[in-house]
C-alpha cells in the first residue's frame, strides 16, 4: 500500500463505514460506539503509516480522476501541516469515540451520534489532505453540515437548534465567500491545485502582484475567520456548546474550529510576507485574542468558558500565523504550530473533564460548584494539568508554545519598530493574563472551595474507566509534550513548520532556555494574571451590568437581529414586489415589452417608419375598419357585461367579414362559428356572475392606462409595417411549397385545409389536444367545489 | 341571350335592388322606430325579405349552380329563422320589462303577465 | 368598371351602421341583440354578393353558416335573457 | 395583404385590448384578451408574404391533376452551401398566402379553448369569493 | 419494416397524446389506468435515454413528421433536446408514482391521467420541435394542462380551491398575454422570412445580416422573445404569477412546474437566441444578465419571507431560475454549460423538494411551517432527503447544486464577471438560509402542535410517496459525487449550442419529397 | 321553458344542421370546411337544443359521454398519425388513393379525412362536455 | 319506419342544398345519413304518433297555396313597414293583442306565429300556455279587433289546411 493509497483511505474509510453503521448497529446494539473508535483507530493507523516518509521531508500527491471536464480531480496531499492536522483529527476522534461510549446514554440514538461523528471525522481528514482548493471547499462544507447535524443531536430542544442554525448559518456562510475567493485565486493562477501554486515561486510571485491579491484573501479570509470562529465570527461557538460535550470536544476545540486556522496556515505560502496578511490575520487574531479572553470571565456555564478561551487560543494561532514580514515570512509559524497541537491536547482534555462533571453534577453551572476534588480526585488530577498547561505554567507544553508566542511577538514588534515594538508584545501578555485568569477559574470554580450546600446530587464521585482513560491519555500528552518536547518538535511541529515555509525548520524546543526575555514575559504574566484573578468576579459583574445596559453593543445582538427580523424585512418587500393583483403584473410585462422594443429603436433602427407605405385600400374596408374599432371601444367601455359581449360579438363577425375581404374563407367560417360559441360561453359564465361590480377609474390610473395601452399600441402598430411592408422578403416562402404539391402530393385543393390537416397536421394534433384540455380543465374547475376543503 | 334570359337578367336584378333596398331600410328602422318591439318588425321582416331577395336574385343569375343552389339555402334559412329570433327576443324583452313604446295603445300580454305575478 | 355587386357590397357596409350605432348604444339589452342579429343579416347578403361578385362559392358557404350559427347565438341570448339561465 | 390602415387599425385594437386587460375585473380582462386574439389574429393574416388575391383553393376539375396555373415558380431545391435560396425576380402568385392562414386557424381554435376555460374559471372564482374585482380577490384571500 | 429507434422523438410526443385519449376512455378501470399510465411512463423514461444516446452517439438526429422536409414540421433532438427530453420523462414518471397516492381517487382517474399525459407531451413537444409555430402550439398545450393540473384535488388538499383558482387566473392571463406576444413575433418573423423552420429563419437571417439587409425590426422581434420564455421561465419582473401557482398546485404538479416546467423558458432562450438570433446576442447577453440578476435577488429575498414551506421553495425556483439566466447570460462555453448543469439539478432537487414537502404537508394539514416542527422523528427519511434537497438548492456539497452554482461561478470569475458573480454568491446565502430556516421548522425543535401531530403520527408516508422522493435525493448526491458524465454532456451540448452549424446542416440538408 | 315555436324550429334545424355539419367535415379537403368547421356546427346544434329544450330533458333520452366523444376523436387522430409509422413511413405521412366506385364515380380517400374526422369528434366532444358540464352545475 | 323514409328523402335533398350540388350521389348520401342522425333523437320526433303518406300529399296543394299567401303577405309587410320607416316623422300605434287561434300541432302553431310575424306589422311575441291564444305585437294597434279577425280569417285558414 503506498502514501496516496494509504490517504485516500484513510479520508474514505470512515465514509463507508460509517455508511454502513446503521446496519452494523443493529447487530451491536449499545456497543456501536465501539465500533465507531475502531473506524477512528483504523484511520489514525493509517495517518501513523504515511507519517514517517512525511516526516522525512517526503511530500505526498496523487489524484483520481474524478471531473476532468472542469479540471479537478480528487486529488490528496500529505505535508507536514496535513499530517499533524491528521494526527489531531484521527487521534482525537479515536478519544473522543471511546469517550462517549461512557458519556452518551444508551437511550440516545447512538448510530446516527456515531455515524455522523465518523462523517465528520472523514470530512476533517478529507479536508486537510485535500491537494486542491474545490475539494478542500467540498470537505469544508461538509464539516460543517456535520457540525450543524452534531449541534443540533438533541433537535427538539429550541436552544440546540438556536445553535445549530447559527454554527451553519456563518460556517457555511463563510464557506462560500471562501469559494469565491478561490475562484478568484484560480483565475490568478490557472489552477485549483494546492501543491502547484506552493511549489510554484513564479506563481506565488504573480499572485502577491495581482490586482485581484486583496479581494482573493479577504474572501478566503472571510471563510478561515468565520470557521475558527474569529472576529465579528465567533457567535455561533459559544452557541454550538448545545452539543453533546463529547462533540463539543472533538468538533468545536480540537478539530473543525481549526480548519480556519489550517487553511491560514495553507495559504501562508501564497499570501504572507504581504502587509496585508500581517494586518487582516494577525489584526483580527489580536482583538478576538482580548475580547474572547475577556468575555470568557462572564460566562458560568463550563463549557461558555472553554468555549470562549477556545476562541480566544485559536486567535493565538491566527496572530501567530499572521506575524510576517517580507524579510522573514514565517516568524510565528513554529510556534503557532506548536500551540495548534497543544491547544487541541488540553482543550480536549478540558471538554472530557467538562463532561464528566457534568455527567456526574448533572449541571454545568460553574457557580453551583466546588470542592469537588475530594469526590473526584482523579478528575481533578486531569483537570489541574490542562488548565495549567492552557495557563502556560511549566512543564506543561502549553508552557512551552506560550513561551514560543511571545518570542515571536517580540520578533514581530522589532520587525515592525516604532510603537509597535512594545506594543505586540504587551498585547500578547495581556491575552496571556487573561488565559491564566479563566483557566484558574476553571479550576478554582469547579474543584477548590467548598462544596455548595445544594443543587449538587449527594454522591459525586469519579466515572468509569470508559471516560477517565481517553482523558488521561490527553493529560499525558500534555505532560510528556512539556518534558519531552524534543518528540513533538521533532516528529509534528518540525515537518509541519518545514511544510508551510517551505524550507526545514530547525526549531529546538526546551523547557529551559535560560532568562530570556520571553521568559520575563511569562513571569509578567502570572503575576498579573494572579492580580486578575482576585478581581474576577467583579469584572464579570460590570460584564453582566454593561450588557444588560447595553444589548446593542454586541454581534449577537445583530445576528438575532437580523435573523429574527429577515422575515419581517423581507415580507414587506415582499409584499411590495407582489402586490398580488394582475393589473401590476400585466403592467409589468408590458413595460418591459415596450422598453425591449425601445433598446433596438434606439439602437439600431435607422428608420422606424418605412418608407413606401401601402395605403391603397378599397373604400368598404376602411368603413369596415372603422367599425370594428367602435365595436371593440363599444366591448371596452359598455358599462355592463352583457352589451359588452354584445359588442364583442359584434366585433367577431366584423373580423370574420374582414377576413372574408382577405380571401380567407376557411378563416371567416371559423371565426363564425367561433365568436357564437364563444358568445354562448360568455353567456354561460356570465349568467353567474350578476354584475356588481364597477371600476372606478380615477384621471391618473387612466391616464397611465392609457398611456399604456398606446404605447402598445404604438409598437405594435411599427412593428408592423415594418415586418410587413418594410422589407420584402427575399426568400421562397415555405407556402411557395404548399401551393405547389398541395394537390400532387396531399390530394387536396383547399391548401389551407391541407395544411392543417397534412402538412402541418401535427400543429392540428396539438390544437385538438388543447380542446381536450380545456374540457378536462372545465370539468376540474366544476368538480372542485367543496372538496379542496 | 334568349328572352327568357333577358327576363331574368332583368328580375334579378330588380329583385337585387329591391332586396338590398329593403334590408337597408330595415336597418334604418332600427334606428329609427321607437322601441324594441317596432325594431324588430324592420328587421325580420323588411331585413329578411332582403336577404331573400337578394338570395333570389344570384339563383337567378347563376341557376341551379353551387352558389345559387346555397343562396337559396341561405335564404330558405332566414325565412325560418328570423321569426323565432324576433319571437324569442320580444318574449324575452316583454317578460323582462322592456315596456312598449309611450305612443303603444295596447298590451294584452302585459297584463296576462301581471295576472301571472300576482298569483 | 365597378360592377353591380360591387356597389350592393357598398350598400351593405352602410347598412351596417345602423346595427353598430343600436349596439353600441342600447338602450336595452334586446336592442343590442336584434342590431347583432340584423347585423349578420346584412353581412349574410354581403357575403352572397360577394360570392356572386367574386364568383367564388366558399363565400357562400359562410354566409351559410353564418345564417345558421347567428340564430344559434341569438335564441340563447334571448333565453338568457329571459330566463336568465341557458342550459 | 400589407396595408398601412390595416395595420392601423389592428394596432388600435391591441390598445384597446390592452386597456381592457388592465381592468379590475375579471370579466374585463377576459373581453379584453379576446379583443387582442382577434387583433392578434389579423395581424398573422396581415403578414402573409405573397400579394396574391385570390382564394387558396385550387378550383377543381374532377380529378387529381394540377389544370389551373398557381403562377408559382418553386425553385427551392437544397443543393450544396444553398440553404436559403433566394427568391428568382419577377415572382408572383396568384394565391394569397395560404400559410398564415392555416397559423391563424390554430391560433383562433387555441384561443376558443382558452377563452372557455377561463370563463369558467372567472364564474367559479365569483362562486369561491362573491366578486370578479381582482383587488378584492386579493383582500379576500385566506 | 424500419426501425423503431429511428422513431423515438416522435413517440416520446406522440405517445403521451394517444396516452391522453386512451386514458379518458378508460376512466372507469381505474387499476387498469395505473398499471398502463405507469408502464408507458416507464418506456418513455427508457426511450428517451437511448434517444440521448443516440445524439450522443450518431449526433443530432432529425425526424420530418409527415416527411415534408423543412415544409412540414421537423422534430430535431440535439443534445440539449434530448437531455431536456430525459430529464422530463424521468420526473414525470416520479411524480406519477408519487401522484397515485396523493392525488384524489376520482380526479385521478376522471382527468389527471389525460392532463398529465398532455402535460408530458407538450414538453416533449417544446423541446423536440424544430418549428417555431409548433412551439407556440406545444406551449399552449403545455399552460392550459398546467392549469387543469393546478385545480387537480388532492388528497384532503390543504389548499384552498379559491386560492388555486386566484392563481390560476393570474397564471392564465399573464400567459395568455404571452402567448399573444409570441404569436406577434413569430409572424412578423415569418414576414420577413418565409419561414417557420428554426434552421431555416437562422440561415436566412445570417444571409441578410451577411448581406447587410437585415432590418432592424428582427432585434425587437428578437428581444419579444425574452418576454415570450422570461414569462415561462419566470423570470424578473415576469415572475409573478409563479409563487401564486406552483406552491396551490397539489404537490406532484409543483414539481413538474418547478422541476420542468419553468425550465422550458430557459430552452426556449437557449434556442431561439443561439440558434435564430445569433446576430443579436450582443444586445441579448446584457439584457439578460440584468434581467437574471435582478430575479436572483428578488427571488431570494422574497423567499426568505415566507412562512408556507411550497410559496418559500416557489420564490426558490425564481431565484435559481436567475442562475440559470446567468449563465446564460454569460454567454461563455464554460457558462453555457454551467447553466445547464445548473437547470439540472435545479430541476431535481426542486422537484424532491416539492415532493417532500407535499408528503410532509399532506400529513400535518398545513402549508405553513411555523405550525410544524420536530416532524423529523416521525418521517426520518424525508427530513434527510429534504435535507438533501435543501443543500443542492443552498449550493453545498456533496450536493448536485454544489456542482452547479461551482461551474457558474468559476465560468463568471474566468470571465471577469466580478460584480455579477458578487451578486449571485450574495443572494446564495439567501439561499442557504431561507432552505435551512424551512428545513428547521418543519423537521427540527419543539414539537408544534399536539393535536395534529397525533394525527400524522398514526400515518407512515407510502411507498409509492417514499420511493420517488428516494430516488430523486439519490441523485441529487451522485450528480455532487459524481458530476463528470453531467458536465460531459453539458459541455457537449454547450458546445452545440454556441456553434450551431451542424444543426442547420442536419435539418436543411436533407432531400424533400 | 322555451315555446312552441321554438322547439319545434330547432326540430327542423336539428338534423338540417347536423347533415351540413357533416357536409362540411367531408368537403373539407377541396373546400372551405374541415373537422374543426363541421364539429363547431354539430356542437352548436346540439347546443341548441339543450337550450330550447333544457339540458334534463334532452339528457333523458340523449345522453352520450362526451368525455368519450373527444376520447375517440383524439385517439382516431393520433391512431392516423401512427398508422404510417407499420407501413416504413415516419409518423403523419398522408396517403392519398382514388377509389373506383361504380355508382359515385372516383371517390378520393385520404389519410388526412381520417385525421379530420379524428378533430371532429375531438371538437364535437370537448365543446358539449365544456356545456354539459357547466350545464349540470347548479 | 315510415318516418324514417320520409325523414330520408328529405335529408337527401337537403344535403343537396347544402351541399350546393343537387346530384343524385348526393342525395343517397343523405339517404344514408339520414336514419344515424335522426335515430338518437326519436322522442323530438314523435315516431310514436301515425304517420301517412297519402295525407301528406294530399296536403301539397294547400301547401302550395299558403306559399303562395304566404309570399304575397310578406311583400305586403315589407312595403307597408318600409312606408312606415321612411316617414318623415315615424307615426304609429303600436301595441300587443291577443289572438286566438284553432290549430292544435307543433308544427301549425310555428306555421302560424311564423306567418304571423312574416306579415304585415305583426309579430308574435309569445303563445299561452294552454297553447290557444298567440300573443301579437301590431305596429298598428288602432283597431285590435281587426287584426285579430284578419290572422284568423286571412292566415290560419291557410295554415290548417296546409299542416293540420
Ligand atoms: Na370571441
Ligand atoms: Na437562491
Amino acid at each position: 500500500m503506498d502514501s496516496f493509497t494509504a490517504i485516500t483511505l484513510a479520508v474514505f474509510l470512515p465514509f463507508v463505514l460509517a455508511g454502513i453503521l446503521p446496519m452494523v448497529g443493529k447487530v451491536l446494539k449499545n456497543r456501536i460506539g465501539w465500533y465507531a473508535s475502531a473506524v477512528a483507530f483504523l484511520s489514525l493507523m493509517l495517518v501513523a503509516w504515511v507519517a514517517p516518509a512525511v516526516i522525512h521531508g517526503e511530500d505526498i500527491h496523487g489524484s483520481i480522476s474524478w471531473l476532468p471536464s472542469v479540471g479537478i480531480d480528487l486529488s490528496f496531499y500529505g505535508d507536514g501541516l496535513s499530517i499533524m492536522f491528521g494526527f489531531i483529527v484521527s487521534g482525537i476522534g479515536l478519544i473522543i469515540m471511546s469517550y462517549s461510549n461512557g458519556y452518551m446514554s444508551t437511550r440516545e440514538d447512538l448510530p446516527r451520534y456515531y455515524q455522523q461523528l465518523l462523517f465528520f471525522m472523514g470530512s476533517m481528514l478529507g479536508m486537510v489532505f485535500s491537494a486542491n482548493l474545490i475539494q478542500l471547499f467540498i470537505f469544508w462544507e461538509l464539516t460543517s453540515i456535520t457540525s450543524f447535524l452534531l449541534i443540533g443531536y438533541w433537535r427538539n430542544r429550541p436552544l440546540s437548534v438556536y445553535g445549530a442554525t447559527k454554527s451553519l448559518l456563518v460556517t457555511a456562510t463563510g464557506g462560500l465567500f471562501m469559494l469565491a475567493g478561490f475562484l478568484v485565486l484560480q483565475s490568478m493562477t490557472g489552477t485549483f491545485d494546492i501543491p502547484a501554486i506552493l511549489q510554484n515561486e513564479s506563481m506565488i510571485a504573480v499572485i502577491k502582484g495581482h490586482e485581484l491579491f486583496i479581494l482573493a484573501l479577504l474572501l478566503i479570509l472571510i471563510g478561515a475567520t468565520s470557521k475558527s470562529a474569529q472576529g465579528p465570527f465567533y457567535i455561533w461557538l459559544p452557541n454550538a456548546m448545545e452539543a453533546p460535550t463529547p462533540v463539543s470536544a472533538f468538533l468545536h476545540s480540537a478539530t473543525m474550529v481549526k480548519a480556519g486556522i489550517y487553511l491560514v496556515a495553507r495559504m501562508h505560502p501564497i499570501f504572507s510576507g504581504t502587509d496585508a496578511w500581517f494586518i487582516l490575520v494577525s489584526g483580527v487574531g489580536i482583538i478576538t485574542m482580548l475580547a474572547a479572553g475577556f468575555l470568557a470571565f462572564r460566562q458560568t456555564d463550563i463549557k461558555g468558558i472553554l468555549a470562549y478561551s477556545t476562541i480566544s487560543q485559536l486567535a493565538y494561532l491566527m496572530t501567530m500565523y499572521g506575524y510576517t514580514t517580507h524579510q522573514h515570512p514565517g516568524i510565528g509559524v513554529a510556534a503557532a504550530s506548536f500551540h495548534l497541537l497543544n491547544h487541541a491536547s488540553f482543550k480536549a482534555c478540558l471538554f472530557l473533564v467538562a463532561g464528566i462533571v457534568a455527567h456526574e453534577t448533572a449541571t454545568r453551572d460553574i457557580t453551583k460548584m466546588g470542592g469537588l476534588r475530594k469526590e473526584m480526585p482523579v478528575t481533578f488530577i486531569l483537570a489541574v494539568i490542562a488548565a495549567l498547561s492552557m495557563a502556560g505554567i511549566p512543564p506543561l507544553s502549553g508552557f512551552l508554545s506560550k513561551e514560543m508566542f511571545y518570542e515571536a511577538s517580540l520578533e514581530m514588534g522589532q520587525a515592525l519598530g516604532g510603537s509597535f515594538t512594545y506594543m505586540i508584545p504587551a498585547l500578547a501578555v495581556l491575552g496571556g493574563v487573561l488565559t491564566f485568569a479563566y483557566s484558574i477559574k476553571l479550576i478554582d470554580g469547579i474543584f477548590l472551595g467548598k462544596r455548595p450546600a445544594h443543587g449538587l446530587p449527594e454522591h459525586i464521585h469519579d466515572p468509569g474507566w470508559v471516560m477517565i482513560l481517553p482523558t488521561a491519555l490527553l493529560a499525558l500528552l500534555i505532560v510528556l509534550f512539556g518534558l519531552v518536547p524534543s518528540i513533538p518538535s521533532h516528529y509534528i511541529v518540525g515537518p509541519t513548520a518545514g511544510s508551510i515555509l517551505s524550507e526545514t525548520a530547525d526549531l529546538h524546543i526546551e523547557l529551559w532556555h535560560g532568562f530570556t526575555p520571553s521568559l520575563m514575559m511569562t513571569i509578567v504574566t502570572f503575576v498579573l494574571g494572579i492580580l486578575t484573578y482576585t478581581r474576577y468576579e467583579s469584572i464579570a459583574a460590570w460584564q453582566n451590568r454593561f450588557n444588560s445596559r447595553h444589548p446593542m453593543i454586541s454581534v449577537n445582538y445583530f445576528y438575532d437581529a437580523a435573523v429574527d427580523n429577515a422575515k419581517n424585512i423581507t415580507s414587506g418587500f415582499s409584499s411590495r414586489m407582489q402586490p398580488g393583483t394582475v393589473k401590476t403584473y400585466v403592467t409589468a410585462l408590458l413595460l418591459l415589452l415596450l422598453v425591449l422594443f425601445i433598446i433596438p429603436v434606439i439602437q439600431i433602427s435607422t428608420d422606424v417608419i418605412p418608407a413606401g407605405l401601402n395605403f391603397d385600400i378599397p373604400p368598404y374596408e376602411a368603413i369596415l375598419f372603422t367599425f370594428m374599432i367602435i365595436a371593440a371601444l363599444g366591448a371596452a367601455l359598455l358599462p355592463r357585461y352583457i352589451p359588452a359581449v354584445i359588442s364583442l360579438s359584434g366585433l367577431g363577425y366584423l373580423v370574420s367579414l374582414l377576413f372574408i375581404y382577405l380571401s380567407a374563407p376557411d378563416l371567416a367560417l371559423t371565426q363564425v362559428l367561433v365568436e357564437t360559441l364563444s358568445t354562448i360561453i360568455f353567456l354561460l359564465a356570465i349568467v353567474k356572475i350578476p354584475q356588481r361590480f364597477r371600476e372606478r377609474m380615477s384621471t391618473s390610473v387612466l391616464t397611465k392606462d392609457i398611456l399604456i395601452s398606446s404605447a402598445v399600441a404604438l409598437t405594435v402598430f411599427i412593428l408592423m409595417i415594418n415586418a410587413t411592408q418594410g422589407i420584402v422578403s427575399p426568400f421562397e416562402s415555405l407556402s411557395h411549397y404548399f401551393i405547389e404539391n398541395s394537390l400532387p402530393l396531399a390530394g387536396g385543393h383547399n391548401i389551407v385545409n391541407v395544411i392543417i390537416v397534412d402538412f402541418r397536421g401535427y400543429d392540428t394534433l396539438g390544437e385538438i389536444s388543447v380542446l381536450c384540455l380545456a374540457a378536462f380543465g372545465v370539468y376540474n374547475l366544476i368538480h372542485s367545489r367543496g372538496e379542496g376543503e | 341571350m334568349s328572352t327568357a334570359g333577358i327576363v331574368l337578367e332583368v328580375l334579378s336584378n330588380v329583385f337585387l335592388v329591391v332586396g338590398l333596398l329593403f334590408v337597408f331600410l330595415g336597418m334604418l328602422g332600427l334606428v329609427r322606430l321607437p322601441d324594441v318591439y317596432n325594431r324588430l318588425h324592420t328587421t325580420t321582416k323588411i331585413g329578411t325579405l332582403g336577404a331573400f331577395g337578394v338570395m333570389l336574385s344570384i339563383l337567378m343569375k347563376v341557376g341551379f349552380s353551387p352558389i345559387g343552389v346555397k343562396a337559396i339555402t341561405v335564404g330558405m334559412f332566414l325565412l325560418l329563422t328570423a321569426p323565432i329570433a324576433a319571437h324569442m327576443i320580444s318574449r324575452a324583452a316583454h317578460r323582462h320589462g322592456v315596456g312598449l313604446c309611450d305612443e303603444s295603445v295596447i298590451d294584452e300580454y302585459g297584463k296576462v303577465n301581471t295576472l301571472k305575478k300576482n298569483e | 368598371m365597378i360592377s353591380m355587386f360591387t356597389l350592393a357590397i357598398i350598400f351593405m357596409v352602410l347598412a351596417i351602421i345602423p346595427c353598430i350605432y343600436r349596439i353600441i348604444m342600447g338602450p336595452t339589452i334586446p336592442d343590442r341583440v336584434i342590431a347583432l342579429d340584423a347585423m349578420t343579416t346584412v353581412i349574410v347578403v354581403m357575403l352572397g354578393a360577394y360570392s356572386f361578385d367574386q364568383g367564388s362559392v366558399f363565400y357562400m358557404d359562410v354566409a351559410l353558416v353564418l345564417s345558421i350559427i347567428a340564430f344559434v347565438g341569438t335564441v340563447t341570448i334571448a333565453k338568457y335573457l329571459d330566463e336568465g339561465v341557458i342550459l | 395583404m400589407n396595408n398601412t390602415l390595416l395595420s392601423l387599425t389592428i394596432a388600435i385594437m391591441f390598445g384597446i385590448g390592452t386597456f381592457l386587460i388592465l381592468r379590475r375585473d375579471i370579466v374585463r380582462v377576459i373581453i379584453g384578451l379576446s379583443v387582442l386574439s382577434h387583433a392578434v389574429n389579423l395581424l398573422i393574416v396581415s403578414t402573409g408574404v405573397f400579394y396574391g388575391t385570390k382564394v387558396p383553393i385550387i378550383a377543381n376539375d374532377g380529378g387529381h391533376g394540377v389544370t389551373e396555373e398557381t403562377g408559382t415558380i418553386f425553385n427551392d431545391v437544397l443543393s450544396e452551401n444553398i440553404l436559403a435560396p433566394i427568391l428568382a425576380p419577377g415572382h408572383s402568385v396568384a394565391y394569397v398566402d395560404p400559410l398564415v392562414q392555416a397559423l391563424v386557424l390554430t391560433a383562433i381554435v387555441i384561443s376558443l379553448a382558452t377563452t372557455a376555460f377561463i370563463l369558467i374559471l372567472a364564474y367559479r372564482i365569483y362562486e369561491e369569493y362573491g366578486t370578479t374585482d381582482i383587488k378584492e380577490l386579493r383582500r379576500l384571500r385566506g | 419494416m424500419n426501425s423503431l429507434a429511428q422513431h423515438l422523438p416522435i413517440i416520446l410526443i406522440a405517445t403521451p397524446i394517444l396516452m391522453a385519449s386512451l386514458m379518458v376512455l378508460l376512466r372507469s378501470r381505474p387499476q387498469f389506468q395505473k398499471v398502463l399510465n405507469i408502464s408507458v411512463y416507464f418506456v418513455l423514461a427508457f426511450l428517451s435515454i437511448v434517444l440521448l444516446l443516440q445524439v450522443w452517439n450518431d449526433g443530432i438526429q432529425v425526424y420530418e413528421v409527415g416527411e415534408w422536409g423543412k415544409y412540414g414540421i421537423l422534430l430535431v433532438a440535439d443534445l440539449l433536446s434530448a437531455g431536456m427530453v430525459v430529464l422530463t420523462t424521468c420526473i414525470s414518471l416520479l411524480s406519477m408514482v408519487y401522484s397515485l397516492d396523493y392525488i384524489e381517487k376520482r380526479s385521478l382517474s376522471s382527468t389527471y391521467y389525460p392532463l398529465f399525459n398532455l402535460m408530458l407531451a407538450g414538453l416533449n413537444g417544446s423541446f423536440l420541435t424544430g418549428d417555431i409555430f409548433n412551439l407556440f402550439v406545444f406551449f399552449e398545450i403545455l399552460l392550459l394542462s398546467s392549469c387543469g393540473l393546478v385545480i387537480a384535488n388532492e388528497h384532503g388538499g390543504v389548499t384552498k380551491i379559491s386560492d388555486k383558482m386566484e392563481a390560476t387566473f393570474k397564471y392564465l392571463v399573464l400567459n395568455m398575454l404571452g402567448s399573444i406576444v409570441m404569436l406577434i413575433a413569430v409572424a412578423s418573423l415569418y414576414a420577413t422570412t418565409g419561414t417557420l423552420n428554426m434552421a431555416d429563419i437562422s440561415v436566412k437571417l445570417s444571409a441578410m445580416s451577411a448581406a447587410g439587409t437585415m432590418p432592424w425590426h428582427v432585434f425587437a422581434i428578437a428581444l419579444m422573445f425574452i418576454v415570450v420564455f422570461g414569462n415561462k421561465a419566470a423570470i424578473f419582473p415576469l415572475h409573478y404569477w409563479l409563487p401564486d401557482v406552483h406552491p396551490t398546485a397539489p404537490s406532484p404538479i409543483s414539481a413538474m412546474l418547478s422541476g420542468v416546467l419553468i425550465k422550458v423558458g430557459a430552452y426556449g432562450m437557449l434556442r431561439v437566441f443561439f440558434l435564430i438570433f445569433r446576430d443579436t446576442l450582443y444586445i441579448f447577453q446584457p439584457v439578460i444578465i440584468y434581467l437574471a440578476l435582478a430575479t436572483i435577488i428578488v427571488g431570494a429575498i422574497s423567499a426568505v419571507a415566507q412562512n408556507d414551506v411550497k410559496r418559500l421553495l416557489a420564490y426558490s425556483s425564481v431565484s435559481q431560475i436567475g442562475y440559470v439566466f446567468l449563465g446564460m447570460g454569460l454567454g461563455s462555453i464554460y457558462a453555457i454549460t454551467a447553466s445547464l448543469v445548473y437547470l439540472v439539478n435545479h430541476a431535481i432537487a426542486k422537484s424532491m423538494l416539492f415532493l417532500s414537502s407535499g408528503a410532509i404537508i399532506h400529513y400535518a394539514g398545513t402549508r405553513d411551517m411555523r405550525k410544524m416542527g420536530g416532524m423529523v422523528d416521525r418521517f426520518p427519511m424525508i427530513a434527510l432527503f429534504f435535507l438533501a434537497g435543501a443543500m443542492s438548492i443552498a449550493g453545498l456539497p456533496p450536493t448536485g447544486g454544489f456542482i452547479a452554482k461551482f461551474v457558474l461561478f468559476d465560468a463568471g470569475i474566468t470571465d471577469k464577471y466580478y460584480f455579477e458573480i458578487g451578486i449571485a454568491l450574495i443572494f446564495a446565502v439567501f439561499s442557504l438560509f431561507y432552505m435551512f430556516r424551512a428545513w428547521l421548522l418543519m423537521f427540527w425543535g419543539e414539537i408544534r402542535d399536539t393535536e395534529k401531530y397525533g394525527d400524522y403520527s398514526a400515518q407512515k408516508a407510502s411507498p409509492l410517496i417514499l420511493v420517488p422522493i428516494m430516488v430523486l435525493a439519490v441523485a441529487i448526491m451522485v450528480l455532487g459525487l459524481y458530476a463528470e458524465p453531467l458536465i460531459a454532456l453539458a459541455t457537449a451540448t454547450a458546445g452545440q449550442i454556441l456553434d450551431p452549424q451542424p444543426y442547420i446542416e442536419a435539418v436543411l440538408t436533407r432531400v424533400v419529397r | 321553458m322555451t315555446t312552441t315555436i321554438t322547439k319545434t324550429v330547432t326540430r327542423i334545424c336539428l338534423p338540417l344542421v347536423i347533415l351540413f355539419s357533416i357536409s362540411l367535415l367531408l368537403a373539407g379537403h377541396n373546400n372551405p370546411g374541415g373537422g374543426f368547421i363541421g364539429g363547431v356546427m354539430f356542437a352548436s346544434v346540439i347546443a341548441l337544443t339543450y337550450v330550447v329544450y333544457g339540458l334534463d330533458h334532452i339528457k333523458s333520452f340523449f345522453d352520450p359521454d362526451w368525455g368519450n366523444w373527444f376520447g375517440f376523436g383524439l385517439l382516431l387522430a393520433s391512431f392516423t398519425a401512427f398508422a404510417a409509422i407499420p407501413f416504413g413511413h415516419n409518423f403523419f405521412r398522408s396517403a392519398v388513393e382514388f377509389l373506383h366506385l361504380p355508382f359515385f364515380g372516383e371517390i378520393e380517400l385520404v389519410s388526412a379525412g381520417l385525421f379530420d374526422i379524428g378533430v371532429y369528434f375531438v371538437v364535437i366532444g370537448s365543446l358539449l362536455f365544456i356545456f354539459k358540464s357547466v350545464g349540470d352545475d347548479r | 319506419m315510415k318516418r324514417y323514409i320520409f325523414f330520408a328523402a328529405v335529408f337527401g335533398l337537403i344535403w343537396c342544398f347544402v351541399h350546393g350540388t343537387v346530384s343524385l350521389n348526393n342525395f343517397i348520401l343523405g339517404l344514408i345519413f339520414a336514419p344515424l342522425i335522426i335515430h338518437p333523437f326519436m322522442p323530438l320526433y314523435h315516431f310514436e304518433r301515425g304517420f301517412s303518406y297519402k295525407k301528406g300529399i294530399k296536403r301539397i296543394p294547400a301547401q302550395i297555396r299558403y306559399l303562395y299567401v304566404l309570399i304575397k303577405e310578406i311583400i305586403k309587410a315589407n312595403i307597408m313597414v318600409a312606408k312606415i320607416v321612411l316617414q318623415p316623422k315615424i307615426n304609429i300605434k303600436p301595441g300587443i293583442i291577443a289572438v286566438p287561434i284553432r290549430t292544435k300541432t307543433d308544427l301549425g302553431i310555428t306555421a302560424i306565429a311564423n306567418t304571423i310575424t312574416l306579415t304585415p306589422g305583426t309579430l308574435t311575441i309569445d303563445i299561452s300556455d294552454d297553447r290557444s291564444v298567440l300573443y301579437v305585437h301590431t305596429i298598428d294597434a288602432s283597431d285590435p279587433e281587426n287584426v285579430a279577425s284578419s290572422i284568423r280569417d286571412d292566415l290560419e285558414k291557410y295554415v290548417l289546411e296546409a299542416f293540420e
